[in-house]
């Protein structure tokens, strides 16, 4: 039940996707993918290489991307469309909105170099909302891998679902945390390492460091559940609820805006449950250059030490 | 059902459906009466002359493919979708109620014939580049259709599209600009400019046609002129006026989304050659014998794509 | 204390945004004002009749509008944009975040013709989601004005507050819910009603049907205080903590999705306070065309019976 | 600060600039060295010919106004504001750091002689436009320099501006096309065609002339003349080449935002005319006496605008 991270496989998660998109192009005609000027770091080059005429290069016009790909889902097509994050979600939020969601079209939208993952290139690349922004999309679909192996299964799951889905993905290697044999099923939280003092609610890159957070907590004697939201809307609610049925506290876990994003599913899941909780993520602030990740993972609160500083502090409520 | 190309026979239909666009702006209440005006002309020749569709079979994929990126004229299109029969005609008349199959602007999941949502301006335009490339792909002979508002050429996103479609040399896709000279608040060229459209699309990389848009024979014949142009999109700047066929609300852009009096609900059916005091007349022209295919051949012959 | 609604005065909050601007035009040369082709709807048509020189018609362009606006701050201004709220805010959603809020620009961004408000239009007119996408933004402040009299000193109060300010306005004429001699102070919350039993939080028009409601509900012998909350962002934790301590019950009450708008603001606020909460709003669904505004308030479950009705059941709880 | 028109002596600046760029992008890091190197030429142009400032006083009202809407070239812009001592050269070296005064885009709260916030491509050339109107406004004779990328160009947003600045008849904004036929992942031409560039802009109402944009003399006299160009915008579409100065990394995509390993790092550094093992020259060109004004003159004169 419990990974251990250390011996864990690195993977890294826009590989697994642009590896995962050729498979499914092969296994699926519908699927065509549209890119803006960014596919040797979404990753839809392997894409390109295999399938050039399903292949649709964009240029840097993520609004046109985005509505040309509600046109091709009108023809019976299955568009993914890639960009950062920031502007796969950011800057065509009307045209996913009005052009997408209302109708309910069958687009995919994939956010790569997601959170805070572009680290050096600062707060025009960063993104802390975008999970909130595609959250209140009704109609939409929103997924957070949490590690590659996740990544793939999500991509199937998002060509089975019809409608809009929405997938985040970190620029980030990731150790497997999850499962291969698993199956992913849309909505439903995973449980990764079990214990029974306090739950942790993590999503994306922040379920492994939930994972380190819950390895540290055993140590002290403390038992950590650390269950991986992947699906942030829809959100089982009854599911989580049951998943912190006896536990004396909560931490929710996220490389995200505290706005938005899983603290707000999960506050709002527990809102007449009486259960104390606490929420690593970004403070509302706004995302700026460094070195390195870890850096960034430093100065935003968001390593498995936050985690478990958090966790203690809830056991302590 | 059957097509006409005849300008005479396409200018009635049109004042037909002018009449509908009026009833359906209805009384006292606010209604897109301009736009849908001025692009009427062109709508009516699409669904009456050109488009391939089977209104009994609104999915059918060879059909062709029309949608309004002005999607604020939707009421254009309501009317001859109604009169092409994909729906009964009196749902015209619940238009924008609760419920209702027509909403105030194109619904693809709601209406019958309707290809897209729209009604955020400049996004329709990139969707038919969209469609034009997936029938492509798919190796469809159908074609795309699509008006874009003057107005709305402001916005940057049919720039993007035109980028898109010139870039893929979509010639299965044909656009035309209801260029009336107004957006919602005055005269593009006191408040905003943004012509002159011929040289910027032909910048742009388009074949650039240019009509008078109430002119049923120019229509037809650009869309058949445009049938011939090969690797590169058709832009058809069609010249026309807001509010065309109401002489009070011609040129006059307090009736972009304005509201009729009851006096001026009916000047403008009279105007239009319909009665206002006479009954809803609930048989759509489709089911006429002038306009049903002879000896019951496929409602899906005829029209170009 | 108790407002009653039926002989309050009735005020277009558009139409008394549009004579403000003036007014401040009139006080502040620094004001200016751009349009995004509406101005006889969002009412800067006055603005622009008086000062003709400072008014920018950018017709259909959102995204210029408020990149435009940027530039205009830069140079010392302080330029309010307008369109629909779907527009103003959603539309031009990455450059109110790239080029406004990271560098806190001095941008006031209003929304006309907000909520459902523009009610014959449709799903793409209509705005489930603008609170909750400016929200997220860090360096944003959200306000929604529950009166006509209270959109008058907002637009005041923006003016005063350096760094971007989003307005949220709706189409519908109001009563004056709110006391005209009391200041309007970002961030705090306002007492409209009081009551001892049940406390209502509302947002924009729900204020008035709120008030409706404890109306009813003190007919029936509960009492009902009802808290306008008017800015969204910042929030004042600990002030609705105080409002409603003693209570035996919470709702919530916006004509916004329920998910990021006033019910977040809420239950995140009350996360560790074992509360009971009921949340009136619209549950995650597109608007849609009606003859009526009051037609869609049916609909969408926004009147002062569905209000009551989450008070009943919430001191059932 | 003194200005120079002295073509060798302005390509002189450019050589040290781009070594700055070279020194930014370091080794084994990511690096926007295509596009800084590509703009270089104009940049330099623009700091030690053209613009009015005062690095003491970066906010000082009366300066010229310049603004990258490709805002990943700003290594470029870091590299001449050191030189010109709007800060501690040194903060060159800190680029891209936690904490760093010179981020990964440029931000106009967080580093003097920034003037916006750009890096979402295709919203910078608006806020020129704007910055431009508000000037005007304020009845003042600064003007507004901006450049944006071919690749930018496909941002629709790009022709919303300039719809914006050709109406608003904004004649105190000047833009450079970096035009380096390249985007991210290739050639324009072959990946989506954006051109051609003086047809559009034309179309668009705008002044449009070309230039070599690694030929400072060009630089310095469509500068010169734009000035006198009245009643429209001006665009300088610039042909460059991307990379332009490391022989290795000229035309080729890879160095868009691309990783030098040392070997490269010290190979761009000499063909800079740069020695990679010399200790960083902590003198900006500010404080070299053929750069001071004569006689302790305000650092505000000279410079167009
Ligand atoms: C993105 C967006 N912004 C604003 C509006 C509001 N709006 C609806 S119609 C219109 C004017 C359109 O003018 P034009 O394109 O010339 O249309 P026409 O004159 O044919 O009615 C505006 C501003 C909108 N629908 N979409
Ligand atoms: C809105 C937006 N989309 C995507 C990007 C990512 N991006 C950064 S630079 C670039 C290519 C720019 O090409 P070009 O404008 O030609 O610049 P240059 O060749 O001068 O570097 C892209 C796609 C971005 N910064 N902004
Ligand atoms: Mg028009
Ligand atoms: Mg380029």
């Amino acid at each position: 039940m419990s990974p251990t991270l250390a011996t864990a496989r690195i993977q890294n998660p826009r590989e697994v996707y642009g590896r995962t998109l050729v498979e499914l192009g092969r296994a699926d005609p519908r699927v065509v993918v549209l890119e803006g000027d960014l596919g040797k770091s979404t990753m839809t080059c392997y894409f390109e290489e295999t399938f050039p005429e399903r292949f649709f290069e964009m240029g840097i016009g993520e609004a046109n991307m985005t509505s040309f790909a509600a046109g091709l889902a009108l023809t019976g097509k299955i568009p993914f469309t890639n960009s950062f994050a920031v502007f796969a979600a950011g800057r065509a939020y009307d045209q996913i909105r009005m052009g997408v969601c209302v109708p309910k079209l069958n687009v995919k939208i994939v956010g790569s170099s997601a959170g805070l993952s572009d680290f050096g290139d600062g707060s025009s690349h960063q993104t802390v909302d975008d999970v909130a922004i595609m959250r209140v999309l009704p109609h939409m679909t929103v997924l957070v891998p949490a590690d590659a192996i996740e990544v793939r299964k999500m991509v199937y799951a998002a060509v089975a679902h019809p409608g809009p889905v929405y997938i985040r993905i970190t620029r980030n290697d990731l150790p497997d945390v999850t499962r291969e044999h698993e199956p992913f099923v849309i909505g439903r939280p995973g449980l990764i390492r079990d214990g029974s003092d306090v739950v942790i609610f993590a999503m994306g890159q922040m379920v492994s460091e939930a994972v380190r957070a819950a390895d540290a907590l055993a140590a002290e004697g403390s038992g950590a559940r650390v269950v991986n939201v992947s699906t942030l809307k829809p959100v089982d609610e009854a599911a989580l609820i049951a998943l912190a049925r006896g536990f004396r506290g909560i931490v929710t876990a996220e490389e995200h805006s505290l706005i938005g994003g899983l603290a707000s599913v999960v506050t709002w899941a527990f809102r007449n449950e009486h259960i104390p909780v606490r929420c690593v993520g970004i403070e509302d602030r706004w995302g700026q250059s460094a070195h390195s990740y870890a850096e960034l993972q430093q100065e935003y609160g968001l390593t498995a030490g936050h985690v478990a500083a958090q966790a203690r502090a809830v056991l302590n409520d | 059902m059957r097509r006409t190309r005849d300008p005479a026979e396409l200018a009635r239909i049109a004042r037909l459906i002018r009449a509908h666009i009026v009833r359906m702006v209805g009384i006292d209440q606010k209604g897109h009466l301009g736009g849908s005006c001025s692009a009427a002309d062109i709508v009516t020749a699409l669904y009456f002359y050109q488009l391939r569709f089977d209104a009994a079979r609104p999915d059918w994929p060879g059909r062709g493919r029309f949608l309004l990126s002005k999607g604020h004229s939707a009421l254009a299109q309501y009317a001859c979708l109604a009169e092409c029969g994909f729906f009964p005609k009196r749902e015209l008349l619940k238009v924008k109620t609760l419920g209702a199959l027509l909403q105030g602007h194109p619904e693809v999941d709601r209406t019958p014939g309707i290809e897209a949502n729209t009604g955020s301006l400049g996004q329709g335009i990139s969707m038919a580049c969209g469609m034009a490339a997936g029938l492509r792909l798919d190796a469809r002979d159908s074609r795309v259709y699509c008006i874009v508002g003057d107005g709305e050429t402001c916005e940057g996103q049919v720039w993007e599209a035109s980028h898109a479609a010139s870039f893929y040399e979509l010639d299965n896709l044909l656009v035309f600009l209801d260029h009336n000279g107004l957006m919602t608040n005055g005269k593009l060229t006191d408040r905003y400019n943004t012509g002159p459209y011929p040289e910027k699309w032909r910048a742009f990389g388009w074949h650039v046609l240019e009509i008078d848009g109430h002119d049923p024979g120019a229509i037809v014949g650009a869309l058949d002129t445009a049938a011939g142009l090969k690797g590169r999109p058709t832009m058809v700047v069609a010249h026309t006026v807001k509010g065309k066929g109401v002489s009070f609300a011609e040129h006059r852009p307090e009736f972009h989304n304005g509201t009729l009096n009851r006096a001026q609900y009916q000047q403008a059916l009279r105007e239009l050659g319909a009665d206002p005091d006479a009954p809803f007349d609930e048989t759509p022209l489709c089911a006429l014998p002038e306009f049903a295919l002879p000896g019951g051949a496929a409602a899906t012959t005829g029209g170009a794509a």
